[in-house]
């Protein structure tokens, strides 16, 4: 309910939202937690196992309990923390994890068989018969599991990625955070101040307290302003650093528009920073740990810290009598703030026998709670244990618990640092530099007096801009609140009834008792035995506590215990805020050759390689692919074909020992290569397989040309990088690549010198041009390139210009073709006449084929050294029992072969230990009808004439081949020739 | 202590007071007839089917911290037998097979789900390679579906068909691949080898292997020298470090890899979905969680963490493939160690020393070989002959050439994987 | 996680590639196939501590690195250019 | 036969604006790389100084003379942007044409490096990143080389065969930073 007059947040409009269906009308800003709160709302979740009703427990992004569904439709949002998502007008939010209804859940059922759902029950049981794991059993656990529900549709919402640079990077903006920022600030360091509320201030906030003599907001309030006019202080709200990673990195997920009624489209609904700092003060502060007893996870049982920031900051309290029970002064703080405010204070139980008391509040010293009793709707009763025994049952319908703080170590754990039991708070406490460079200052470090915490942060700041041999001034620390913490430890209460540890997962007391009765006693297969701690909220409520009972069970100490690692993210990220940018195709960069449009707006489907596209085939009138392969490789074949070979790494190879360096890098001699030569070359890995393969053309005595293959250009490139900087360092050689450069086109077929002919400038000599030439040419007065060489087996020449001409030289290369009786073709035309000439591609040279699989074999071992000669010697790379290069052609005319095929010998059955080969390529033939294909047979080089079987189990098909020698097609070579 | 639904009943009515531990806490002895060093998932099981294959009890599992701790604690549960190369093929099919009684034969529900595996392909090329690899399954006796594009619309709807960077051609159906609940398994043989008498000794670091004339005769630990006739080392993550003990240098190097869960979600995924084009792979937990991974963050690593750039490669390739997943938050991200090996595939084999044997370089696929390599390697270590299905897992395959697994075709050297 | 490239100055990994250990660089003379070679190809210290190891700068200045580093910490002690380290070990 | 036209890598696709933020295609004229040889880098400098009134850059550094720019872009390369190169600088570097290479647009007004923050890993504000400061590094996942050639006026280089994603991802970026200027001050960019 609301107080009237009460919250910081009272001038903020009123708006209205729907929860659950029900329009209720809200403060705008607040959070959901608290609108609800107002109206009276206590059930705003359900838990995870029993489906237990719940309320909220805390006021931030630690929830465990009130997880709702935000939106509708393709966008909406599960398990959105109802205490940090913000009332806007419009918003609306469903209850999770319930049917139909959070307030009236069908579920709840599970809650009556809570003792047989003990800790691991589903390890011992579901086992018979064993076909009923995957169709009865999983389903049904698998549908009662879970919280929220996606959508199930593509995400709708813009997200975005960013990054940051500052020298220091303040985590949390609560007094010592301020006072860190300030410190820095003011000594003009680059500062970010990230917060992960909606305004910064932290605890001061949510506490009546008084700072420099004034009120705690108002002091915020001035140091922001501070702030805000610092160029070099950069201030982040709704953003929380998620993460902390090696050399000063750190994740932050900033919340930009979810709190906007109608924000605008281009807006990311999350931000994901990537922040480099030099130094980091981790200024996160605190969390409230609850202790366990029966009944703690009722609906009106919450930390009595939330308590107060609902009631000071937003007006609203979940109830009209409460009792407050803990274990430090925060109870007396938490009795004083609720009287205070007028709520009826039943009691305030405080386990400490020495507690102060809160006039006007009947105070039970040395008392524990022993029990939350009531209905669906939370809290009704409370029941006691005095000092000296007896029992007490109070009518309540509000409990307020403070089992003292958990300094949020989180961060200092995320590069494997151990968090250290400091016995003085009973908490763990950051261990020295566990992340470097990073300062912990404040509540996370175990100082939790507001004075403690703004003298932190100004120390830490100053001593992290001293690392950075910076001055920075000492910081006038203002007065505050600076009374010790005293604290008797407890974490839970004896008596009947389960006592929740995690809530979400609802792991109980009994639980770990039960998982250290089994002897899963360290305290890692506890958690993973009981869930406890896996669940949204990742432990930061409960660790601790069921560390602490672990820790009864098994008869040692806590720190003898030990402790879980948190990890990464401290908050959870959704996956399309870190993986912005690339829904849709921002996956990776586009590559469009010069001639993609000409391509498209011929109609041709445009394949990936290498982040290239390129076309399939450019049909005509219906034809379908194979059709069109044919009629295009047939027109190569007869007149001449276009096709635009850009895509192939081009690589530029100069200095005095270029060809030296060819040499060492391929399995083949390039020194011996004449200048306006080309020739083919074969590149080795060091481990003896064979890397990519292309052809080089030399260009002077001191200047080569190398091509590689589309899919291999970077690798290829990086190769001979590392080859130049790390094996020959003192040659002169260098490198750049030149693929983007020139626009390179394939002009193959018997017409395509007669083609050439008339584009070129003085026109085309053929006699000038043999096979394997290359040089200058010019088209237009533009300077380009030559090249005599066929992937087609016809005669056949590459021609280069400047990329800027690309587009208007493919349509004059295809016009002229067409005016030949040519015209482009494309991958699947290149694909077919390849393997009618058995020439290699990636399909076989797959990263395990060695130059002895191709039949290269004598190339390596002929040659002094090179890359992946010493490897490729090695027994096992060549041999009989190795599967070679082979063709294949079907023994029924036009049989349909297919890639991916096994091949047995006839009459064996088909098992793997018959296995003598496979099938790499398969396609249309024009020189011989029907399909040819090629593949790799064991000991295949012997084995020509003989008759196979390719079997294909996915397709449904056995094919009879006759092995064949990998070129089929003109094999003396005469028509490349020309 | 037998389990069974009617005892989890009977034991729920009265108080869960009966149940026992699933194991001992031994203290070491000062012999025994074999030491296995590392109790996580391939070292328990190795002892569980010494025991129960071999009869041979008189074994010590030594595991430095808590057991099942290694990467069978922190893994993304995927069991599948989706490989085509000879050696490979034949251990995973193998492996397969055992997880597929596995429940029964340990009396522990370990949940293997065999909801299916989809290997997405996105060329032809791809295609090809896929169906090289499926018709190899089934060579081998396993099963695999051939799946185009509209197959693969029909099992899993919810990817973007129509606006993906790389647009989805098909898919490798394994209907019996699958996911695990991984502590599960290592509970589960460590509480059958216990039920045989194997002793399971949790925080006994392994300090040093002594070696006397070419022969292990025992190893020195935290809790004091044991001695022993054979030594198993079946520590992926530390092999180096536990080789170099017998003066050995293996052909490993450790590398991280990451992996991350969300928040719990009604059922959304009910396959493993593999993307190899995008390096990303996700499956659905039992209990909500999305559990994915992607691929090596490629620096040499014993942190047992990774970074971001690796992270948010993953979560971009699954918003470019499912970008259903969007609004589904990370929960926690973590990483293992992986023993890679040249050629990405392991190593079953004797060291070069007498009486030790090796059991490594899993690279990122060792939780589904648990059984198999536990079957494989018991068999090894008690007759001294190569099991069958694994016999092709050589340690001298990187000096011959001969026999190399190389399934990714990236390299039969370091860091190409 | 960020490396101090010894040209472009301290950059975030995603610009680099990494290759593996430093022996790389010592790629033996012999062109036989030969224990040693084995060793330089396969086989690792694989330290759990301080290692040497490769990285270009791949989407930087395209520098190869020698690296010296921690692979417990992932803690950078030196950058250093592999040409100088190469040169160092007289390389051709 | 009819004229090859040349055609730019951005043609079609530039110029746009967001909030106040330009984005242009530049034409930078010549690219040529520079390779100097082994201990060849001060006779190139002063090769280049005679040739084309700028020096050989120190790494990061892009010397932004009038006509000529010479913009360092690797280990031992830089790009001699603008006249072709005088003859006499192949005694001392290897020569190689990149007119076409190279996708080149210019990026202008204060928040340029704000938008950029989305893209890029390196800190480019004008304090940091200074007139003639320069980088290889990535934009997205691509390889670019950005130069500041004004007080607000960022170059960026990306392959000629990337320029459609070039201009998509900074056309994003700089609408997302507009829409949260919009936002700061309460008036949705419109």
């Amino acid at each position: 309910m609301r107080l009237a007059g009460k919250g910081r947040n009272r001038d903020a409009e009123e708006v209205r939202f729907r929860f659950d269906g029900r329009e209720l009308r809200g403060r705008a800003g607040e959070p959901l937690a608290a609108a609800l709160m107002a109206q009276g709302v206590r059930v705003m979740g359900r838990s995870f196992k029993y489906h237990r009703p719940r309320g909220v427990m805390t006021a931030g992004s630690e929830e465990p309990n009130a997880l709702v569904t935000v939106g509708r439709g393709a966008g909406r949002e599960p398990n959105v923390r109802a205490t940090v998502q913000e009332v806007h007008a419009g918003l609306e939010a469903f209850g999770q994890n319930a049917w139909p209804l959070v307030d009236f859940d069908v579920m709840a059922v599970n809650d009556l068989f809570a003792p047989v759902l003990g800790a691991g029950f589903y390890y011992k049981t579901f086992m018979w018969p064993r076909r009923f794991w995957e169709k009865v059993y999983e389903p049904a656990i698998r549908r009662a599991a879970g919280l929220g529900a996606l959508s199930g549709e593509h995400n709708p919402d813009p997200y975005e990625k960013a990054f940051a640079f500052c020298d220091l990077l303040v985590i949390g903006a609560g007094p010592a955070g301020l006072m860190a920022a300030l410190t820095a600030g003011r000594a003009g360091a680059e500062v970010i101040l990230a917060d992960e509320g909606v305004e910064p201030g932290g605890r001061l906030l949510s506490e009546d307290e008084t700072v420099a003599g004034q009120p705690a907001h108002v002091w915020v309030a001035t140091a922001l302003a501070e702030l805000a006019a610092m160029p070099n202080v950069r201030v982040m709200t709704r953003t929380t650093v998620t993460g902390a990673y090696d050399q000063g990195t750190y994740g932050a997920l900033e919340r930009v528009s979810g709190h906007l009624a109608s924000p605008a489209p281009e807006l990311p609904r999350e931000c994901f920073w990537r922040i480099s700092a030099k130094r980091a003060v981790l200024a996160a502060g605190a969390l409230e740990r609850p202790v366990a007893f029966a009944g703690n996870d009722r609906p009106g049982v919450m930390m009595a810290s939330a308590l107060r920031s609902y009631l000071h900051r937003w007006g609203v309290v979940p109830g009209r009598s409460a009792v407050v029970f803990g274990n430090n002064d925060d109870a007396q703080r938490t009795a004083r703030d609720l009287a205070a405010a007028g709520v009826h204070v039943a009691a305030m139980v405080d386990a400490r026998p020495d507690a102060p008391e809160v006039p006007g509040v009947p105070t039970h010293r040395g008392a524990v709670v022993t029990g939350a009793a009531g209905g669906r709707q939370g809290v009704e009763a409370v029941s006691l244990r005095l000092e000296d025994g007896r029992e007490e049952r109070l009518a309540a319908d509000t409990l307020a618990v403070s089992g003292g703080w958990n300094p949020t170590v989180h961060l200092t754990c995320h590069m494997n640092g151990r968090p250290v039991w400091n016995e003085e708070i009973a908490a763990f406490v950051p261990a020295e530099g566990a992340v470097p460079g990073l300062t912990p200052a404040g509540a996370c470090a175990g100082v939790f007096s507001t004075r403690g915490c703004l003298e932190a942060g100004a120390r830490a700041a100053r001593e992290a801009l001293a690392d950075l041999g910076r001055q920075a001034p000492a910081a006038e620390v203002p007065e505050a609140e600076d009374a010790p913490y005293r604290l008797r430890p407890l974490w839970a209460v004896e008596g009947k009834g389960r006592a929740w540890l995690d809530f979400q997962n609802d792991v109980t007391v009994k639980d770990v008792k039960l998982a250290a009765r089994e002897n899963y006693r360290s305290v890692e297969h506890m958690k993973r035995y009981t869930t406890q701690g896996m669940a949204p909220d990742q432990g930061k409520n409960s660790n601790v506590a069921a560390l602490a009972v672990l820790a009864d069970a098994t008869g040692r100490s806590i720190p003898e215990t030990g402790t879980t690692t948190f990890r990464p993210p401290y908050v959870p990220v959704s996956i399309a805020a870190m993986g912005a940018g690339a829904q849709g195709e921002g996956f990776a960069p586009v590559r469009h050759t010069t001639s993609h449009a000409a391509s498209r707006a011929r109609g041709a489907p445009m394949v990936e390689a290498g982040l290239w596209y390129r076309p399939s085939y450019f049909p005509q009138g219906d034809e379908d692919w194979e059709a069109a392969c044919r009629r295009e490789a047939r027109m190569v074949r007869a007149a001449v074909g276009v096709a635009d070979v850009s895509t192939l790494g081009k690589i530029d190879v100069q200095g005095a020992d270029a060809a030296r360096f060819l040499d060492f890098v391929y399995a083949n001699t390039f020194s011996t290569l004449k200048p306006g030569r080309v020739r083919y070359g074969l590149m080795l890995r060091e481990d003896g397989h064979v890397m990519d393969d292309g052809t080089t053309a030399r260009f002077g005595e001191d200047h080569f040309v190398t091509t590689t293959t589309t899919a291999a250009a970077g690798e290829v490139m990086a190769h001979l990088e590392w080859v130049r900087q790390g094996l020959c360092p003192a040659w002169d050689v260098r490198l750049i690549s030149v693929t983007e450069q020139w626009a390179q086109f394939a002009v193959a077929g018997p017409k395509s010198a007669e083609l050439l002919d008339g584009l070129i400038d003085g026109g085309l000599d053929k006699s000038a041009w043999p096979f394997m030439s290359c040089g200058p040419v010019t088209v237009q007065g533009i300077e380009g390139r030559l090249f005599r060489i066929s992937f087609s087996g016809e005669e056949g020449y590459e021609i280069a210009l400047p990329a800027r001409y690309g587009a208007a030289l493919f349509e004059e290369l295809a016009t002229r073709a067409e005016a030949l009786g040519g015209g482009p073709y494309g991958m699947e035309a290149l694909n077919a006449l390849r393997v009618e000439k058995g020439f290699i591609t990636h399909a076989e040279i797959h990263g395990r084929t060695t130059a002895f699989d191709i039949g290269m074999g004598r190339m390596v071992s002929a040659k002094t050294d090179c890359i992946g000669k010493a490897a490729a010697s090695r027994e096992g790379l060549s041999g009989p029992e190795r599967e070679q290069l082979v063709g294949f052609r079907p023994v029924e005319e036009g049989a349909a072969m297919s890639a991916g095929a096994h091949v047995f010998a006839e009459g064996a059955e088909a098992v793997r230990e018959n296995d003598q080969g496979y099938v790499t390529s398969v396609a249309p033939s024009v020189a011989f009808g029907g399909w040819l294909a090629l593949g790799f047979l064991r000991d295949g080089r012997a084995r020509h004439g003989e008759t196979v079987v390719l079997v294909d189990h996915l397709r449904g098909t056995r094919v009879r081949a006759t092995v064949q020698e990998p070129v089929q097609f003109d094999p003396e070579g005469g028509r490349l020739r020309g | 202590m037998r389990f069974s639904g009617l005892k989890v009943i009977k034991e729920g009515l009265t108080g869960n007071r009966g149940w026992r531990p699933h194991w001992r806490d031994p203290d070491p002895k000062g012999a025994y007839d074999m030491v296995i060093i590392g109790g996580g998932g391939h070292g328990l099981a190795t002892a569980y089917y010494l025991a129960k294959e071999h009869g041979i009890t008189n074994v010590a599992v030594l595991e430095k911290g808590y057991l099942g701790g290694g990467n069978v604690g922190r893994n993304t549960t995927i069991v599948r037998a989706n490989y085509f190369l000879p050696g490979n093929s034949e251990f995973y099919s193998h492996s397969l097979k055992l997880w597929e009684s596995m429940e029964e034969e340990l009396n522990f529900n370990v949940m293997h789900s065999q909801r299916g595996l989809i290997n997405l392909f996105h060329s032809d090329g791809q295609r090809d390679a896929f169906a090289r690899r499926g018709n190899a399954m089934v060579n081998q006796g396993d099963d695999a579906i051939l799946l185009d594009r509209e197959g693969v619309r029909q099992h899993l709807p919810y990817l973007d068909f129509e606006n993906t960077r790389f647009p989805i051609y098909g898919g490798l159906y394994h209907p019996r691949g699958g996911t695990a609940r991984h502590d599960a398994v290592a509970w589960g043989y460590a509480r059958g080898a216990d039920a045989r008498d194997v002793d399971l000794i949790q925080n006994c670091a392994v300090t040093g292997i002594d070696v006397e004339q070419g022969r292990v005769t025992g190893v020195q630990t935290t809790r004091g020298a044991i001695r022993a006739k054979k030594v198993g080392v079946v520590v992926a993550g530390r092999s180096s470090q536990v080789a170099a003990m017998a003066g050995l240098r293996l052909p490993i190097e450790s590398h991280v890899l990451q992996a991350f869960v969300t928040e719990g979600l009604k059922p959304a995924i009910d396959h493993v979905v593999s993307f190899g084009m995008g390096h990303f792979y996700i499956s659905q937990s039992d209990k909500g969680g999305l559990v994915f991974g992607g691929d090596l963050d490629f620096y040499a690593s014993y942190a047992a963490r990774g970074n971001l750039p690796m992270a948010e490669h993953v979560m971009e390739a699954g918003m470019t493939l499912m970008p259903m997943i969007g609004k589904a938050k990370v929960l926690r991200s973590w990483g293992g160690i992986m023993d890679m090996t040249p050629d990405g595939s392991p190593i079953i084999d004797r060291a070069p020393v007498e009486g030790l044997y090796l059991n490594c370089g899993w690279c990122y696929g060792g939780f589904k070989a648990v059984p198999g390599s536990g079957f494989s390697f018991a068999h090894l270590m008690a007759t001294d002959r190569h099991h069958a299905p694994a016999a092709r897992y050589r340690l001298d395959r990187f000096a011959t050439g001969r026999g190399l697994m190389d399934e990714e075709g990236t390299g039969a050297q370091h860091n190409l994987h | 996680m960020r490396l101090r490239c010894p040209l472009c100055g301290e950059r975030d990994r995603r610009e680099f590639s990494y290759k593996g250990a430093a022996v790389a660089l010592d790629r033996p003379a012999t062109e036989d196939w030969s224990a040693e070679w084995d060793d330089y190809l396969h086989n690792r210290a694989n330290p759990a501590g301080e290692t040497r190891d490769l990285w270009q700068h791949a989407a930087g200045c395209g520098a190869w690195l020698v690296v010296t580093r921690d692979t417990v910490t992932h803690a950078v002690t030196e950058v250093a250019l592999a040409r100088d380290a190469a040169r160092g070990k007289g390389a051709a | 036969m009819a004229e090859l036209r040349a055609t730019t890598p951005c043609a079609g696709l530039l110029p746009l604006r967001a909030g106040a933020m330009w984005l242009e295609e530049v034409d930078p004229g010549r690219i040529t790389s520079l390779m100097p040889g082994p201990g060849q880098a001060g006779a190139l400098d002063a090769a280049l100084h005679a040739a084309h009134g700028v020096g050989w850059p120190d790494p990061g550094t892009a010397h932004l003379g009038d006509g000529a720019a010479v913009i360092w872009t690797g280990m031992d390369q830089a790009m001699l942007v603008g006249p072709a190169p005088e003859p006499a600088l192949a005694e001392a570097a290897a020569l190689t044409d990149q007119s076409d290479a190279w996708a080149v647009v210019d990026l202008s007004g204060e928040d340029g490096p704000e938008a950029l923050a989305r893209l890029v890993p390196v800190d480019l504000r004008a304090h940091v990143f200074a007139e003639g400061a320069t980088a290889r590094t990535l934009l997205g996942h691509m390889s670019v080389s950005i130069t500041r050639t004004g007080p607000e006026r960022l170059r960026i280089m990306a392959f000629r065969s990337m320029a459609g994603t070039l201009v998509h991802e900074l056309q994003t970026a700089m609408e997302r930073v507009a829409a949260r200027r919009g936002l700061e001050t309460g008036a949705p960019d419109g």
